[in-house]
């Protein structure tokens, strides 16, 4: 029912937002931080395409171009895609979902935001006071000697922002523990919490290597000797073995919660129980621990031992059964469903295409002999966007628009989804696939000029990208509107399974009147009626 | 504007790459085709108002999902087998093949031939003949990569690493940098030339002599004083270094390593890293008198010390002669 | 799951006041012998003797000191969780840097080198030429 | 947000801590957070949270670790060189000190849990407590002082990494690798050392009065925690690092 009653968003003071403790404003607030980054990174990312139209470099300088993409991929990696999924949905939904008042450490889930705030700040002043040139790897010795730049004071943004990760992992995983409502076991645990709570896993003991790397990068870099350098005998692929124990399984932090979201909306819009829940949700758990153990594959062509070279190689291909496994149950969900392409479930559905293509290219850098040509090249820019910005960018807009009626308690306009969604996906493979081409053709990442037989496929490639960025700004114009006009939505505009659904739109701030009790499977959309969502409302507007 | 979709395939180890390229994008298309068809199927015959049955099947899953969980299992072994098979393949240089020093600056690549001759930017080598390259760094990690061998290789700081292939097509190609070195990171790249192997004795023939790289090598080992220690009759006790390149090594503590390209180098700039068996830390170490460029000669001549004596030369005993060097132009 | 109710409505410690002093005193006993050690010379068992000792000290402050022993195996499993991820780390780390100097086993066996690390040798004798 | 929450359903199926709701929550002598149901979920998830902290600490000194783990395989003896010159009596002493701190800890955490519920005894306990947390401390602080000789020690004989490093020999760069390790490890134990005196400090203070007893001790236990993990990190450093090679 329409509940117009106190909620959540009632205050209005600035002091109540920021002392807040209600995991749902801290969602919000990670929202709006995480798109002021989004935007500065995709304006960096623009700016290159722009720079990659013509073979010549014309239109920034090296080290502008250097700084474009170091920029780029330091803000998009953490302060986007990692904390995107987790921290704003996650924030929002997971109490809702387990049935809790709020995450079981509140004050420190906006202690985390003000981390992130300040990691992000020592990023900003480092984009701004003149940029760093190393790119988002931080390779040592060009890190540690060579580059010029604000690289302490972008290495402390990520290292900070790296604690803000902990914090929240932290936080999900004894939530995830401590705070179910009765009832609610592992096994009826939404497919969402359980990828939350692999990815939640990873971030707790990941992300405290990240730490201790950069540090000793900043260390050698300040003090001018340091465990890296080779002048004492030094290893500097000992920093790329510590820097990929991180940030391998931090690809999995980006896409493991894009999964999660996307096995909800498979079942919601396709009004089915999903097949092979358990399948699905240890396939999580064991992408987030084999994903510890594949990370010398970006490690083929250093002068990595040949024996390691093929040990990672052997576990990288153990680590892509997993996901196949999720997307043969989300196609096999789809059978005998009854579907509707509502906006989120077009996210979904491209996730599925986009992210099982840049999983399969992954099939291609995990084979030892082949990576050696791919890796380096654009091959790799394609494969890591596709799975990143295909599967966890779509992934995150289609949970975005599916909880958006509970985080405001508006509808938005659904044709604009549709369309939105639909130039997102042409957009996007116009932007990448030839990035594909562009790789096997021996084009390496990282020019800021090349040679002009490459041509052909960059133009393609900034085409796409400008109509990748119309489908980035529609969604911002068509939610900010419906924020004021869109239609009232009632307690579960989709009728979906979840706790989530069963409390006010927006939710009061204690989320739940009576702590609720769950007592049936997950996704037992045979047990609920088979209306369409959308006709409630209607009925609903009319009345 | 030139235009081309595919790249050339110019070595030996091209065209095998090629080929497991071609097998891995048939798996590709073979799942895309498996996910997408039926896929598509689903959500035109399953959307909504669509009149079709929807009963469920009650059936147990668990076969199901173990079939789909084996299947791409095996293939992955499969792909992974290959794959393994040919990178060995190309860290396995045929023992016929030509030594070519590379080190990479920021922004440049510094090339020499065994002969002497030196490139920058540029490597010129024969048709059908196999070339090693012994790559390092004098500044930050760089990558040696050329596109139509399908070759590629990290230059690091500190240590050798290699590559090699076999040209069989000659034409001129292009030479990436495609580890990001820095500001002019794009800027580090050339051309590589692939010669019938008459032109290239000419080229090779072309311009003022160059002193060989084991010559060079050579002088500076009697220049720094080495021939002093390391000759049997000095009164210093030091190592033998006659015929050690390639042959086991015991260390102080029990452990055996291969005298290759790596110890030879870390034991001129590095001599207490590792301690022969037997022997005491006296040797002084050449960090910073040498650069990159002469200590690769230093190690030519080492390898170049004992291998190419006649057998019985080498039964003769030890003596100080053993440094006189067979004057041969490799 | 939530765990039953533990300590906090109890008014009893968990550990009784004895044995955390006979821990203390165990880990002394213990700090002991790791430094006496150290003065004994078992050369490369010197390290595995050390870290052997470091490893019950540890044990003995998890289970004693922290009570782990007193916790839900969820706790425990945690408290592994730590140091399997570290293990992890340490192990797939010296894959790469306890094979890298060594050659795939083919280029050895093609160009008739011996392999490098021919551990039935042992320590060779010290009147052996040490070097060729 | 607190008198919504009290509205309790009741589970019908378990036991779970989450179904009585604030029902018995209100029986608890001490508050419990609001999103919590009782006191003892409370306790639990602060347990947890605790170890999962420890376990990204485990991890942030694992970085190091696996650095030293490299490099001592791969520079065998310049490791072995550089740990004979740290002082054996300076890292027994620091074990010690911190072995017996770990001892005070432990006691302050007993006392905490059996201090029964009247005023008297909580008032009583209070000031034990504050002590053994105080002598806790100034153990910790002892082993910065020792840390602080040791450190200057090494400065004197040009230990320290940089321009004033001298080690005879050709294997100085390597010696000068282990030393680099051993500041950033021992520095980061201080570190962490240096956060847990401040720590143990305030939680002094905080139990003077008798604020912590039998029924609610949790924020003693938590920082016991932490301070038994210093002290054990510094049990595997001090093997590593002091006795790598026999005297």
């Amino acid at each position: 029912m329409i509940d117009l009653r106190e909620n959540y968003l009632s205050k209005h003071t600035i002091r109540s937002w920021l002392l807040t403790i209600d995991h749902k404003r801290i969602g919000l607030l990670y929202l709006f931080t995480i798109l002021i980054f989004f935007l500065i990174a995709a304006v960096a990312a623009g700016l290159m395409r722009l720079e990659l139209l013509t073979p010549q470099g014309d239109l920034l300088l090296p080290e502008t171009y250097n700084k474009m993409f170091t920029i780029h991929g330091v803000l998009m990696v953490w302060f986007f895609l990692i904390p995107s999924i987790p921290t704003v949905l996650g924030n929002f939904v997971l109490p809702l979902v387990l049935g809790a008042r709020d995450v079981a450490f509140p004050k420190l889930n906006l202690l985390s935001w003000y981390l992130f705030i300040l990691g992000g700040s020592f990023a900003l002043y480092g984009v701004f006071a003149g940029g760093v040139d190393t790119g988002w790897t931080f390779y040592t010795p060009l890190s540690t000697t060579y580059a010029n730049g604000h690289v302490m004071t972008m290495a402390a943004g990520v290292f900070i922002a790296g604690f803000s990760s902990i914090l929240t992992g932290l936080n999900f995983i004894v939530t995830t523990h401590k705070m179910r409502a009765p009832g609610l076991t592992w096994m009826r645990l939404p497919l969402f919490v359980w990828a939350l709570y692999a990815t939640s896993l990873i971030m707790v003991l990941a992300t405290p290597v990240l730490a201790i790397t950069l540090l000793l990068m900043t260390v050698e870099r300040f003090w001018g000797v340091g465990i890296f350098n080779p002048a004492l005998g030094g290893d500097p692929l000992l920093f790329q073995h510590l820097f990929w124990f991180y940030s391998h399984p931090a690809v999995y932090i980006m896409i493991l919660p894009g999964m999660g979201v996307v096995s909800e909306l498979i079942t919601c819009f396709s009004r089915k129980k999903v097949f092979g829940y358990s399948f699905i949700a240890f396939s999580s758990m064991a992408i987030a621990v084999l994903g510890f153990v594949v990370w010398g594959h970006h490690m083929f062509s250093t002068g990595q031992s040949a024996y390691a070279g093929m040990v990672f190689s052997f576990l990288s291909f153990l680590v892509s059964v997993p996901s196949a496994i999720k997307v043969f149950n989300w196609t096999a969900t789809l059978y005998k469903g009854e579907i509707t392409f509502s906006t989120p479930m077009l996210y979904a559905l491209g996730f599925i295409g986009l992210f099982t293509l840049g999983g399969l290219t992954g099939l291609f850098l995990a084979t030892l002999a082949a990576d050696i040509h791919l890796t380096d090249t654009y091959f790799v820019v394609a494969h890591f966007h596709y799975v990143m910005v295909g599967g966890m960018v779509l992934a995150f807009m289609g949970g975005l628009h599916y909880w958006w009626p509970k985080i405001t308690g508006r509808l938005y306009p659904e044709k604009a989804g549709q369309l939105a969604a639909m130039i997102t996906f042409v957009g996007f493979n116009l932007t990448f696939f030839p990035q594909f081409l562009l790789g096997y053709l021996g084009m390496p990442r990282r020019y800021h000029a090349y040679p002009e037989e490459f041509q052909i496929f960059n133009v393609l490639s900034t085409a796409g990208a400008s109509i990748l960025a119309v489908g980035y700004l529609l969604p911002v114009v068509y939610l900010l509107w419906s924020l004021k006009n869109g239609q009232r939505a009632g307690e579960n505009p989709w009728a979906a399974t979840g706790l989530e659904w069963t409390t006010p739109s927006p939710p009061p701030e204690h989320n739940f009147d009576q702590t609720p009790v769950v007592t049936r499977p997950p996704y037992d959309y045979a047990y609920q009626s088979t209306f369409h969502p959308r006709e409630v409302e209607q009925t609903l507007e009319n009345v | 504007m030139r235009f081309q979709v595919f790249p050339d395939a110019a070595s030996t180890t091209a065209v095998q790459v090629d080929w497991l390229l071609a097998f891995l994008s048939l798996v590709t298309l073979f799942f895309l085709g498996i996910i997408f068809v039926p896929m598509g199927v689903f959500l035109y015959r399953y959307r909504r108002g669509n009149p079709v049955d929807r009963t469920p099947l009650n059936i147990s899953t668990w076969k199901i999902e173990v079939f789909w969980t084996t299947v791409p299992l095996v293939l992955t072994f499969v792909i992974f087998g290959w794959g393994a098979g040919l990178y060995v393949h190309m860290k396995t240089p045929p023992e016929d093949a030509q030594e070519i020093y590379v080190v990479g600056k920021q922004w440049m690549w510094r090339l020499q031939h065994p002969e002497g001759k030196r490139e920058i930017n540029a490597l010129h080598v024969p048709v059908g003949r196999t070339v090693k390259l012994m790559i390092t760094s004098e500044d930050v990690i760089h990558s040696f990569f050329i596109p139509v061998f399908r070759v590629k290789q990290d230059a690091v700081p500190g240590r050798y690493t290699m590559e090699w292939f076999k040209a069989t097509k000659a034409g001129t190609y292009h030479l990436f940098c495609s580890e990001y070195c820095g500001t002019q990171h794009s800027g580090m790249i050339g051309w590589v030339t692939v010669m019938e192997p008459k032109d290239y004795q000419d080229w090779l023939n072309s311009g003022s002599p160059q002193e060989t790289q084991i010559a060079a090598g050579e002088r500076l080992f009697h220049q720094l004083g080495c021939s002093g220690c390391h000759a049997e009759n000095s009164k210093v006790r030091a190592p033998s270094l006659v015929g050690l390149y390639g042959k086991p090594v015991p260390l102080e503590g029990g452990t055996i390593v291969t005298a290759d390209e790596r110890y030879l180098h870390d034991s001129i700039v590095m001599p207490a890293k590792q301690i022969v068996f037997g022997y005491e830390n006296l040797m002084p170490s050449f960090e910073g008198q040498l650069n990159e460029e002469q200590l690769f000669q230093l190690v030519q001549y080492l390898k170049h010390l004992g291998r190419e004596q006649p057998p019985e030369y080498r039964r003769q005993g030890e003596g100080a002669a053993q440094f006189i060097v067979p004057h041969e132009a490799p | 799951m939530s765990a039953a109710p533990s300590t906090a409505s109890q008014h009893a410690a968990e550990t009784p006041r004895s044995t955390l002093v006979k821990n203390a005193v165990a880990l002394f006993v213990l700090l002991g012998i790791t430094v006496g050690a150290n003065f004994l010379d078992l050369g490369s068992f010197n390290v595995v003797v050390a870290l052997l000792i470091a490893l019950i000290k540890a044990a003995l402050i998890v289970l004693i000191f922290m009570e782990v022993r007193h916790r839900s195996p969820v706790l425990w499993m945690f408290v592994a969780a730590g140091f399997f991820w570290l293990l992890l780390m340490l192990m797939m780390t010296m894959a790469d840097y306890s094979t890298r100097s060594a050659l795939p086993p083919d280029w050895l066996h093609r160009t008739g080198r011996t392999n490098h690390v021919d551990f039935s040798v042992g320590r060779p004798a010290p009147a052996a030429p040490a070097s060729r | 947000m607190s008198d919504a929450t009290a509205i309790a359903a009741t589970d019908p199926a378990t036991g779970n801590a989450r179904a009585p709701g604030d029902a018995v929550a209100r029986a608890d002598a001490y508050p419990h957070e609001h999103q919590f149901d009782n006191l003892a979920q409370q306790t639990d998830a602060a347990r947890l949270g605790m170890w999962l902290f420890l376990a990204t600490e485990v991890l942030f000194f694992g970085g190091l670790f696996g650095a030293y783990t490299a490099y001592r395989y791969v520079y065998y003896h310049a490791f072995a060189e550089a740990s004979r010159e740290l002082s054996v009596l300076f890292g027994t002493l620091d074990t010690a000190v911190l072995l017996t701190s770990s001892l005070t800890m432990a006691l302050a955490v007993f006392t905490a849990q059996s201090t029964a519920d009247s005023p008297a005894a909580r008032r009583r306990s209070g000031r034990t407590i504050a002590l053994l947390l105080l002598a806790t401390a100034a153990l910790g602080a002892g082993f910065l002082v020792l840390h602080g000789f040791e450190y200057y020690e090494d400065y004197q004989e040009h230990h320290f990494p940089g321009r004033t490093f001298f080690f005879p020999g050709a294997e100085s760069g390597q010696v000068e690798l282990f030393f680099i390790i051993y500041f950033c490890l021992t520095g980061l134990h201080s570190l962490h050392v240096l956060i847990g005196v401040v720590l143990l400090a305030v939680m002094a203070a905080l139990s003077w009065k008798g604020r912590y007893y039998g029924g609610y001790h949790n924020p003693i236990e938590i920082s016991g925690l932490y301070w038994h993990f210093v002290d054990m990190v510094w049990v595997f450093l001090f093997p590593l690092l002091y006795l790598i090679a026999p005297r």
